[in-house]
């Protein structure tokens, strides 16, 4: 007697077809004398997931009603198995004694005269036995669909392609209350006295300043009334004025009239320029 | 950078943002791709749209909705090929595996004991094992009953991975009756059952 | 599977193994893709018409060919969209940074010294350096004195960059004077000061 030796659990590859998975169980010939060599014996009970795995087997192998199970021949099938198992000194789950016994059970108890009563199906010894066989194979099939879904890097591979980085460089993020608490840490910190206290008009002084610089920044002189910008209006002007005024009083500008009424002209210190 | 006025600019932009993704993105997530947030309907027409791109040229990828999100995976028919380029095969699962998965995604939440009433044997730690370092299953509570045992459920992973957006849409289970049925079908005297296709 | 006999076929594995890739993949790995190996020169060509194609149609990512091979990268123009995805921090200045900044921004022109006397530590080079790559500072002049120090400023494209559309807007002095009380409790004596934004 030849036994298959690729009794692996039903094969996931196959096309989703209850019926062929349901009666194309591994094994269709058993051996009718039961002898089976211990090495396939060891292949046939890994084959299989337990008892209820068994016996679903050997009701639909025979082709046996689920809801109406003749426990004699199926317990008498059953043993055989599991003798010739534990013949051979396999390893036999408990589980497998355990079911044995119960199938003894139930078939004593279905030898017992029946009482004559109507709602006798609901006291069949079998019920329990069969709603476990029935749940069982539910959630065999059920393993077998969801094997069958389309699974991710066996039947196909997510995306994820390369993003193009360090062209542009990552750059922190300021924000205008992230420089407000940096001044008021220094300020915290230098205990900073009137002299550092610069307001909002100053402040426009300071910008001013910056600008006029920028303005004379190549060394060139510059005409006192460029350097304001009528647009600005009084308060711009004023303000203009004042930081010409800051820059002398900083010595970081000359100004320089050649006589009375003469223009004006505005150039950075000496020594000061861009000409580093 | 110019900010993205057109509609095409933002398809492309929902495009880069998917292909790139090392998970599946929310509609909440590409929302945030945008200087202004467009809102979820938009996107979720920007989403069609490309779905409908992509599959209309019949590319090697498609863009599908998953439980955690949209995502581009591979067209299965294109599996066969890209498996030559592969150093190692995905794991195959035993019956024991898949039948505690089936009985963890259908009966969640359940305790080891659930699992080995219903399969009728002793689940080994090597399945659940299996199943939790896959990242498909893990405890989501315990039981209010003597020993505390753990209560198990799938997670949104599992259904990213078996391309399925929620639990209602794994395969129908087999009614009993319909089980029955099948026997009866297959009781018939000598009769082969009829494969149609 | 039946065996991909058409070039549109073939450009389609490709497309869906170089999707999937996790690294650049050489000419001689996708030449495996097939069941009959074609050639250094066929493979060649399809990149080409690949890049060709995802090129012509503007699309989010592009395929590059690389010292080790071909992959698909997403454009550099989307970046800016995609960082807004990242959930890391963006990178901060340190805190020598952000004070300098703060005070160039407040008592421009100044110089160095100026700096220096005002936090109470020496001015590394590299914290200015980082300021004028930026763009944010420059120098304007400098200062008629010994060693004719470089006078510091802010720049319009600071201004520009923090929004504002002259110095004056800075938040004035007078205004974080009154909130210094809130933050001397917020602001533990270490700690850096955390963006609430």
């Amino acid at each position: 007697m030849n036994m298959p030796l690729d009794l692996a659990p039903v094969e996931a590859d196959l096309p989703l077809d209850v019926l062929a998975r349901i009666y194309g169980e591994p094994l269709l010939e058993l051996p009718k004398d039961l002898y089976i060599p211990p090495d396939a014996l060891q292949v046939f009970l890994e084959a299989f997931e337990g008892p209820l795995d068994l016996l679903l087997y050997l009701i639909r192998k025979a082709n046996l009603d689920v809801l109406d199970i003749p426990m004699a021949p199926l317990t008498a099938q059953y043993l055989e198995y599991v003798e010739a198992m534990r013949a051979t000194n396999l390893e036999l789950a408990a589980e497998y004694l355990l079911m044995a016994a119960m199938l003894l059970e139930i078939k004593s108890r279905m030898l017992l005269p029946r009482p004559p009563r109507e709602n006798a199906e609901e006291e069949d010894p079998r019920a329990e036995l069969v709603r476990r066989l029935l749940e069982y194979e539910q959630m065999k099939l059920a393993a077998l669909r969801l094997d069958g879904l389309p699974r991710v890097e066996r039947d196909f591979e997510w995306v994820g392609v390369f993003v193009a980085e360090k062209v542009i460089e990552r750059q922190p993020e300021v924000s205008l209350h992230d420089l407000q608490l940096a001044w008021l840490r220094i300020m915290k910190k230098a205990r900073l006295n009137q002299s550092h206290r610069v307001g909002r008009e100053q402040l426009s002084v300071r910008e001013h300043m910056t600008a006029i610089l920028r303005t004379l920044g190549d060394g060139r002189y510059v005409a006192f009334d460029a350097l304001f910008d009528v647009r600005l209006g009084a308060a711009g002007l004023v303000v203009s004025f004042l930081a010409v005024l800051e820059l002398v009083k900083e010595k970081l500008v000359e100004v320089t009239q050649n006589e009375a009424f003469a223009p004006i002209y505005v150039k950075l210190a000496d020594g000061t320029g861009n000409d580093a | 950078m110019e900010p993205a006025t057109t509609p095409e600019a933002w398809l492309r932009i929902v495009e880069a943002a998917l292909l790139a993704a090392p998970s599946p993105l929310p509609v909440s997530e590409l929302r945030r791709l945008f200087d202004e947030d467009p809102g979820p309907e938009l996107v979720r027409r920007l989403l069609e749209e490309l779905r409908a791109e992509w599959s209309a040229a019949g590319r090697g990828a498609e863009l599908v909705q998953l439980a955690s999100g949209w995502r581009f995976q591979t067209r299965p028919e294109y599996q066969v090929y890209l498996d030559r380029l592969k150093e190692e095969k995905p794991p195959r699962y035993s019956r024991a595996v898949m039948e505690t998965l089936a009985i963890i995604a259908y009966r969640q939440p359940v305790t080891r004991g659930d699992i080995e009433d219903i399969r009728g044997v002793a689940v080994s730690p090597n399945v659940l094992k299996t199943l939790e370092s896959r990242g498909w299953v893990d405890v989501v509570g315990h039981r209010d009953t003597p020993g505390r045992p753990a209560l198990f459920a799938t997670t949104r992973r599992f259904l990213d991975e078996m391309g399925l957006r929620s639990l209602t849409e794994l395969p129908a289970l087999t009614e009993i009756e319909k089980i029955m049925d099948l026997v009866e079908v297959a009781e018939g005297p000598e009769k082969t059952p009829e494969n149609s296709d």
